[in-house]
């Protein structure tokens, strides 16, 4: 099987989310946002044992949190357009209201568990009917023909279907972050140094900058780009610091991604 | 002592193979099925109080014999198979949005956890606990899914009206007041 | 008043399918079998003391529970009308395989459907369709299943000749998603 889903790990965003946000460890008080999104970075990591539609939905959310992480970075917000700050509001409370409901139906599950456990230990009674009482019995067969039963055949020679996780929906940018560290690696050295505006300059897709951006924070993890802010909404510059001649670059953990 | 319709409640439950519902046994007892439950609420009383080794229950909308709880572990040795292996947390968690929320499609389940939800509900599916229950009317005409009665059956509950409310599993103010605080994108 | 081991024999016998040898039931509850029968004829007459709806019978060299004779006229009703007419999907496909493979054993069922098919064997059996027909020559002496002459009339059929050619049963859409996928997880 291609992926378990029940790995020791977190199973979505919002569990891993959830988890990070209420862990005991983490003073109610204190929460750090950049804990949090350390912890997001970090599980991300770990997604090599993961399916690409799952790392798909922890990006989205990691991204959002390094959205909320960079306003709360901002000394004021006199310069802030408006609307941009109004929708990551917005985004903040879809995320809330999604953690709510994801917890709800946590706690729900336990307690579905617990029933089911209690239920376990009683077993029913499905004996059925007695012999002598056979005779009496409706013909079960009326109304079967022999095409129904040549069906049944077909039917319970067909092998079950396999558990999988289902990955079309996510075709279109399956192997995007992958690639985007593929295009770096070849067009960075090139360039030298440039800015993160320049390289994003032909994605309008949302998503298609996140990746962008997560390849540049993988290579810089790499210590293959040097990452420089000169002030507070200054252009990301990014430097390439790794060797020339691209091929020589190996990216081949970044597997991870696929 | 005992009456003949009590007695009869007990030679059907004794050859039925499911729950039988108290109104098919009003139909065959010619009585009312209020009344039907009333008797097979004294025969669960009268068993329970000679410390019976089965109990009578209502499940999934009708009575039927089971074995005691207290004497699983007899009973566990004799069936040796039959135990269907627990659910996954990622299971149990799809299976109470289904039915918290049925009717609900799969794309809404997988909205919901954040994960895509297919190939859990296609598991749940094959074991029985879910199954289709309706079309969305709506463009597309999504499959909806809700549980089935072996669902009420395993959890021993009677009716999707016996499940815990929902309301109760809301996270308290506490737990909200954290997860704004982790999401807080004011500057500090 | 009720021992552990009275109330553990009650429970098994509860969900037993088929008559429990006091043999196995001594060796369940750490007993002698002495005692397992001993113990049975006391329950069974304390069932027959409350005028209980059911009997604890011993037949086929084990125990069981059963409706009562008495109340034989109600147990006919519900199996005319409370039993739903007709045959389970679970129950056809085994018939279908028994029809198809014969001889064939249960364990060999149990196989081919993925599931432990000996409850459903069982019930076809008592129904008339299915019957022994061999036994396998190999080690253990499984015995085999073939379908009945009782089976051919009901299906319309003169012979097993008749039975139509499966080639005929392209697998619908469902079907084949169903192998495309199974084939698509092992290739992955």
């Amino acid at each position: 099987m291609p992926y378990e889903v029940s790995t020791p790990v977190f199973e979505g965003p919002f569990d891993l989310l959830l988890h990070l946000i209420t862990s005991e460890q983490v003073d109610v008080y204190e929460i750090s946002l950049t804990r949090i999104v350390d912890g997001y970075l970090s599980e991300l990591e770990r997604l090599d044992r993961f399916d690409l539609d799952v790392a798909t939905e922890f990006l989205l959310i990691a991204a959002t949190l390094i959205e909320l992480k960079t306003k709360r970075l901002l000394p004021g917000r006199d310069d802030t357009d408006l609307d941009e700050e109004l929708q990551l509001y917005a985004e903040r409370d879809t995320l809330l209201a999604r953690l709510l409901e994801c917890k709800t139906f946590k706690d729900a599950a336990a307690e579905l568990e617990r029933l089911a456990r209690v239920a376990g230990r009683s077993f029913p009674r499905v004996a059925g009917l007695e012999d002598r009482f056979v005779d009496v019995a409706p013909d079960l067969l009326a109304g079967v023909t022999p095409d129904d039963l040549a069906k049944a055949l077909v039917k319970a020679l067909t092998p079950k279907p396999v558990p999988r996780v289902d990955l079309d929906h996510v075709a279109p940018i399956r192997a995007s972050v992958r690639d985007a560290l593929d295009e770096l690696v070849v067009e960075l050295p090139r360039t030298g140094r440039t800015t993160f505006r320049a390289l994003t300059r032909h994605h309008r897709e949302r998503l298609e900058v996140i990746v962008r951006f997560l390849a540049v924070l993988e290579l810089f993890k790499r210590g293959l780009v040097d990452l420089d802010q000169a002030s507070n909404f200054g252009e990301l510059q990014i430097a390439w610091v790794g060797p020339t001649g691209s091929d020589a670059t190996d990216l081949s953990t970044a597997d991870m991604y696929d | 002592m005992a009456t003949e319709e009590a007695r009869a409640i007990e030679a059907i439950l004794m050859v039925a193979e499911e729950p039988v519902e108290p109104q098919l046994l009003g139909q065959l007892l010619e009585m009312n099925p209020k009344k039907v439950e009333a008797l097979c609420s004294e025969l669960a009383a009268a068993y329970e109080a000679e410390e019976s080794g089965f109990v009578l229950v209502r499940v999934a909308g009708g009575y039927r014999f089971q074995s005691h709880p207290d004497l699983a572990p007899y009973v566990e040795r004799f069936v040796l198979e039959g135990q269907s292996p627990r659910l996954s947390a990622a299971a149990l968690e799809t299976l109470a949005i289904v039915a918290y929320k049925q009717p609900v499609s799969r794309a809404q389940v997988s909205a919901i956890r954040g994960v895509n939800a297919d190939a859990v509900m296609r598991s749940l599916q094959v074991r029985g606990y879910v199954e289709e229950v309706a079309r969305d009317p709506g463009p597309g005409q999504a499959v909806l899914y809700g549980t089935s009665r072996l669902f009420l059956e395993r959890l021993g509950l009677d009716s999707l009206d016996d499940l815990p409310a929902l309301a109760d599993f809301v996270p308290g103010p506490e737990v909200m007041e954290a997860l704004e605080q982790g999401l807080r994108a004011d500057a500090e």
